[in-house]
């Protein structure tokens, strides 16, 4: 049963990865701060099966933490640095 | 501020809630109560300040008619969102959708913006005044009625009067 | 295994599988807001569904409160994040893409 | 444990390539993006190291505080850099 919820993190952590293909493309500064809201559910879901995984129940704090702060990390994003039109910069 | 039977009401309810929230997060360490009193006390108090007791109340079915209803149609989202994601051809039509809210202005407004990006096919882009902005994935959904829907469990929740002109 | 053990089980697959929806959408999908939708409701039930999955097997009510406050957190966050990327890219003139655009 | 290991492997790949490019970025808004990534992906790190309160700490300071403060400091770079409305 744990090495089943450790496999389905290895699963939630491989789609993290991926999807953090789009944080690298962009195209728009929005589209790079998808990474806070990422990281504030899959994150949340990969620490919270690790935490079951292990028997650690402290990682559910830790995945309190993170969910609190993906909503600063893009309040900040949105009020503060994303002020003006930065331009729209594809890469490579 | 000035205290007032609903303020004292409110900071006894909100101190409840932060107890158990305290309890919680501590695991329920009797230990940890010397510091909790003092946290709950503080938290209770801010609260209040940031968030002044409005003359509503909650209602009880109507707290949880909206769990039912939010909880239905966030599977529906999600299963929406999955599908248009696995399908083979990309089969969207977003469009973006403005709608008079009729509640009142204040906190509801606000949470039904975010009820309304958690509910199938809509997201909030805009709230100004009684506007909301939605975009959408389906031009072609009913989305008025979506957005009524969720303002009368909204309403019913929190005991507000919808204003119908 | 009991029954509980197999509902959480599936549970927690279930929510995998939105994850992995999500992550296809977010990929996928031609502009922010789609991909706002993507991650906003296909990644918060994936949570969800892991969340309730987990609580069949909690050994302690306070350990189950938790997990539910995590889940609103999450779903509060990813909510007003969401908007407020939105209503930035708006404001920035970004267009919704359309169908018939090119991606 | 093969799926302890598969993670493992792929957190340290996710962690290096991560912090090498917060580093090597041209674009700042991009390095802090990068670094907020880091400093996530640390976390969970931390946690699989069996040290939930660093795992915590790093996700508090590390990534949130830091990170928004960061994504602030960009904000004002840009405005001076071309003064706007």
């Amino acid at each position: 049963m744990n090495s089943l919820t450790l496999a389905l993190a290895v699963f939630l952590l491989v789609n993290l990865l991926v999807a953090l293909v789009r944080v690298a493309r962009g195209p728009t500064p929005a589209d790079r701060l998808l990474a806070a809201l990422l990281f504030g559910t899959t994150g949340v879901a990969i620490l919270l099966l690790l935490g079951d995984a292990t028997g650690a129940p402290a990682l559910v704090d830790a995945a309190l933490v993170f969910a609190l702060l993906a909503a600063i990390t893009g309040a900040a994003f949105t009020r503060r640095a994303w002020r003006e039109e930065a331009p729209v910069d594809d890469d490579r | 501020m000035k205290i007032t039977l609903a303020a004292v009401r409110a900071f006894l309810w909100r101190g409840t809630l932060f107890a158990l929230l305290w309890w919680a997060l501590t695991d329920g360490r009797p230990g940890s109560w010397a510091v909790g009193s003092v946290a709950v006390a503080f938290a209770s108090a801010a609260s209040l300040r940031l968030l002044p007791p409005v003359p509503t109340h909650v209602s009880r079915i109507g707290l949880l008619r909206f769990l039912v209803f939010f909880v239905h149609q966030s599977l529906r989202g999600g299963v929406q969102v999955a599908w248009f994601a696995l399908r083979p051809r990309l089969a969207l039509s977003p469009a973006i959708h403005e709608v008079g809210l009729r509640l009142p202005a204040g906190i509801s407004r606000v949470l039904l913006a975010n009820t309304m990006s958690l509910l199938p096919g809509t997201l909030s882009v805009e709230l100004q005044g009684d506007r909301l902005c939605l975009h959408v994935l389906d031009a072609s959904a009913p989305t008025e009625t979506e957005v009524r829907t969720a303002e009368t469990r909204l309403a019913q929740m929190l005991g507000l009067t919808l204003d119908t002109r | 295994m009991t029954i509980a053990d197999w509902a959480s089980l599936v549970l927690l697959v279930a929510g995998a599988a939105f994850f992995f929806a999500g992550t296809v959408g977010l990929l996928r999908f031609p502009d922010v807001y789609t991909r706002l939708h993507a991650l906003a409701k296909a990644d918060n039930l994936g949570l969800g569904l892991v969340v309730f999955g987990l609580l069949l097997k909690a050994p302690s009510a306070a350990l189950a409160i938790k997990l539910l406050l995590v889940w609103l957190l999450a779903l509060a966050a990813s909510a007003t994040v969401g908007f407020l990327i939105a209503r930035r890219a708006r404001r920035h003139g970004i267009e919704p893409w359309r169908a018939g655009d090119a991606e | 444990m093969t799926a302890a290991l598969a993670f493992d492997l792929l957190l340290v790949a996710a962690l290096v390539w991560s912090a090498a490019r917060a580093l090597t970025v041209a674009d700042v808004f991009r390095g802090v993006v990068l670094f907020i990534v880091f400093g996530l992906l640390m976390a969970l790190a931390w946690a699989r190291l069996g040290a939930p309160d660093i795992a915590l700490a790093e996700a508090a300071i590390g990534a949130g505080l830091t990170g928004a403060l960061l994504l602030d400091a960009v904000g004002h770079l840009r405005a001076k850099r071309e003064p706007g409305p």
